[in-house]
């Protein structure tokens, strides 16, 4: 089989060179610990008397998710090999440069590594007395039934979590405050993704999985596994039509509910088809009568080179209105 | 026989090794219902583990020393599902030997009981789930009914060493109901899980070392 | 061959399918002419006394061009199909749209097609008493040797030349000032690119070219076209090198020099390699005694999903840097 | 013979069908050296042009009407380096039979010198550079020689369509001067110019759409 090519020196150095581009193309807004290089801190997030806010998973995410550490956003990502959670060290250096006395948030998707990861640096960062308060995204509204939500991955919606949160503790809310708006905020997102192509790790190279040539994946993940289902590729406005169906399944929107919405590249697919997408979307939305308060079209949680997408619906309130608009400036996204 | 430090170091270096072959076939598994990263997490974090203990010097650690080194070293190389996985069992393998400057024969057949219990305790999965656990918990069970048997050593871990094969093949026809596969439902049945795949590689290595 | 996936309705459809998502998306910022749809306007750009700026180009290079559309920077793009310039009538109502009685700007990358089409929409223009300055946009360093460089392609560098001249329009300059302006920033802007693997049009879904699986591109332009070489595929560092050794070759810097720094993917080329490329240029300035004034890494400049990327160094001045430090807020790209 | 509005209205049918049959053969040669899509804009430009004078009431334009419409059409459907040539191509074609309701065979035969002057005056690259000039240039040439000869129309039109195969050939042999594949240099050579594949294939159908 063909190898996938890549512009790497290697396998093995791909992710601290990454992190080390990543510190020098952003060295305003971010910096790597000194002591531990895979905990990258926001340079004007952390301050006395803010909750902290840590997020973190795999890499090949890119620009999740340490693109998102910045003033209004997260105070610090902890940052693992391709597809793999951080082990608990980076994610407690993170949370110690977040500590400034109120607590500490870790937000991250629902994936078995992340879980045991992340609960074994709250342990420790417990015994530190640092206070941790878990929340674990769980948008994707394919990966398991409704009445096991709670075993749902965390995919592009993270987006709306992380915002919602990092906007919780910039204001200077109180740490149940940040808790309940995080819960909350995952409660209220919708994600589901098609997976047209699969993607492959740096070391190996190999494509993840094989696809026939008209066939797509549906309900993906963001690992570059397979999805729920695989199906016919079909017309943008059919894959479409079926991510809102799901969707609105469960989110049950009436007339005049207003909604953020997330048109996510997997990687390899471009803007022109993710705005193709956004268009159906847009006409199934105003069939509804739900209005749509704001829109990123774009590479926001990536799996590599996957071509695919998905499409995120954030289910507003007033609250999450008002902290979905506030301002935040990160590495890889401003608002 | 005894086993003194420098047989566990020689063990991890055999660990790593077979990693190394292993690792592009554990990564083809991984990729049919999983991230394709598994074999790459296995090698890479014994590759580590490889290098940290060999910088041991074996005339002053104990087993147990050099157990630790490998459960903190492979947690922060690797990170992922088998990182705290794998970290736990090691730590809990390293502990059964606390005290000990060699491990008996007998000693080496319990390490795959404190092993399975550790990884048992960390991912909370249940024999069944269709992960590394139905490998180690079949190896397990076999060590364990062999030493109240009152087995010879060597017998046991060659039975370990079987079993463990056979734990590894009877994920084949299982639905996946822990970690990623999980949310492939019924298309994870017919692959053979990765971290099953993989454990029983390392167990055929950790005590095959032993063997030869 | 095996055709490449697409989430699209119909090739013939997807251009205005995307234009009127962008539209919806972004409808705070740019609209499409009613009577000219494939006119993109910015709703916060053209203001009397201001020079309007025109851009476009083929569409699939996403964000360029038309999400360059916005307050601080183009009035106005004009739409073509895909990888085909636009006629002259979207560009002509994009020059109407963007006149407010200071004469109007052409930027655009040098390719026969789009000069044959701004060239016919200039002389209507001026038919109507709009006066046009044309400047095109020739970075691309390894299409023709320096001393044929108006035969050079505008590629990534596009982005420099933009931003440059659409600050200069903001700050109410003369159309005089405006044209020497774009014209410095354009001299000033080197780009080198490396193609990975080609794209495929919409229509056909067939990949434009065949490439070894251990061959790359070099010397690449934007439409998926072949590079002016081929040659084994290198390491990360390896193609930096020789990216910059040609651009440094040209822009021959002094130490103390400053530069601004795009590193750009083609569109299937991930973030995580833009970064670790990213590392190595920054050695490679360092080592050169170059300071980096700002940088931006992603995708600026695309070929659908083809993988690859460029790097830009843009030869700064005092009055170039002032240029590029002023705010611009588009559906795109915000500054 | 004499060729009124209808016989052109039908040769613009002609030319679309043979763009919808030549479509991804030009896409492959423009891939080769150039951007892959001029089998794309032939065909979605005269498909259109097709829609539109297909639309027209023949009973009331003229041959030059039918042209102007097609130049219009044209380019606003294709844009790119091929609408603007063609564009001008199809405008001077329709100023030769300005003033007239049909057209005779000579007339048509003109046609081809009259478009090849658009094509140069717009594009201003020279027989030689591997553009579709050279298809054109081969044709018109041969048309101008045997129209001074006072050769008959059939026969004109006929080795019109044999030199613009020629004129297409000879561009294999070519490195590009102008366009996008000028970038290439010496790459260019060995492959025909997509640009000059569709002129000879349009030249055939155009002329040949009077000769059935
Ligand atoms: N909760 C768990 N308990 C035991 N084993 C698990 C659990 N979750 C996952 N695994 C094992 O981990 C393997 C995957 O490991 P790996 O690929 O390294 O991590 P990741 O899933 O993070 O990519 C699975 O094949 C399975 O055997
Ligand atoms: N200046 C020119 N004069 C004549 N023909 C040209 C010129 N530039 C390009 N061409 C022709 O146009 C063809 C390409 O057309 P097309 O693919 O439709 O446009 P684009 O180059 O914009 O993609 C080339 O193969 C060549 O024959
Ligand atoms: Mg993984
Ligand atoms: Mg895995
Ligand atoms: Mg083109
Ligand atoms: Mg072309």
């Amino acid at each position: 089989m063909a190898k996938t090519k890549k512009i790497i020196n290697s396998g093995a150095a791909v992710v601290d060179e990454m992190v080390e581009g990543i510190c020098l193309a952003h060295s305003d807004l971010v910096m790597a610990l000194p002591d531990s290089p895979r905990s990258l801190v926001a340079r004007h997030g952390p301050r006395p008397g803010k909750v902290g806010m840590v997020i973190g998973g795999g890499s090949g995410h890119e620009p999740s998710f340490l693109g998102f550490v910045g003033k209004g956003l997260a105070d610090a990502a902890a940052v693992g090999n391709v597809f793999a959670s951080p082990p608990p060290d980076p994610i407690l250096a993170c949370a110690r440069a977040a500590s400034k006395g109120a607590g500490v948030v870790f937000l991250y998707g629902n994936y078995a590594g992340d879980v045991m990861n992340f609960d074994m640096a709250a342990e420790m960062a417990a015994m530190e007395d640092i206070e941790v308060r878990t929340i674990v995204t769980t948008d994707d509204v394919a990966s398991a039934p409704p009445d096991q939500k709670h075993k749902r991955r965390g995919v592009a919606g993270n987006f709306f979590v992380f915002k919602a949160a990092g906007a919780a503790c910039d204001k200077m809310l109180p740490i149940d405050e940040v808790e309940r708006i995080a819960n909350l905020a995952n409660s209220r997102t919708y994600t589901v993704g098609v997976g047209l192509s699969a993607c492959s790790l740096p070391q190996t190279r190999v494509p993840n999985f094989q696809l026939g040539e008209d066939e797509m994946e549906i309900g993906l993940g963001i690992h570059g596994e397979p999805g729920v289902e695989r199906g016919p590729l079909r017309t943008a406005d059919a894959i479409v039509d079926d991510m809102i169906d799901r969707i609105f399944a469960e989110m049950k929107p009436a007339r005049g509910d207003r909604v953020a919405l997330l048109v996510n590249s997997l990687g390899g697919t471009p803007l022109m088809e993710l705005y193709v997408m956004n268009r159906r979307v847009r006409q199934r939305l105003a069939e509804a009568g739900v209005e749509v308060h704001a829109t990123w079209v774009g590479p926001y949680c990536t799996s590599l080179e996957a071509a695919g997408a998905s499409v995120t619906l954030f289910h507003l309130d007033d609250e999450l209105t008002g902290l979905l608009d506030r301002p935040a400036d990160c590495a890889m996204f401003r608002a | 026989m005894e086993y003194g430090s420098q047989s566990f170091v020689a063990m991890f270096d055999a660990i790593a090794r077979t990693m190394d072959e292993n690792r592009d076939h554990l990564c083809a598994l991984d990729g049919v219902i999983g991230d394709a990263d598994h074999g790459i997490a296995m090698q890479q974090g014994f590759s580590a583990v490889k290098q940290a203990v060999d910088a041991l010097d074996v005339a002053t650690v104990t087993p147990t020393d050099v157990f630790n080194t490998a459960a903190r070293v492979f947690l922060n190389a690797v990170g992922a599902s088998s990182g705290p996985l794998y970290a736990t069992a090691l730590m809990r393998a390293g502990a059964t030997l606390r005290g000990k400057t060699a491990a008996s024969g007998h000693d080496l057949a319990a390490l795959v009981p404190a092993m399975t219990r550790g990884i048992a305790d960390r991912g909370k999965a249940a024999p069944g789930d269709k992960t590394m656990l139905d490998t180690w918990s079949s190896s397990s069970a076999r060590v364990e009914a062999m030493l109240d048997a009152g087995a010879e050593p060597a017998a046991i871990l060659a039975a370990a060493i079987e079993a463990a094969e056979a734990g590894a093949q009877s994920t084949i026809a299982m639905e996946a109901r822990m970690g990623r596969a999980a949310r492939l439902g019924a298309r994870s049945v017919g692959n053979m899980d990765a971290g099953a795949a993989s454990a029983a590689v390392l167990i055929k290595a950790m005590l095959g070392s032993f063997v030869a």
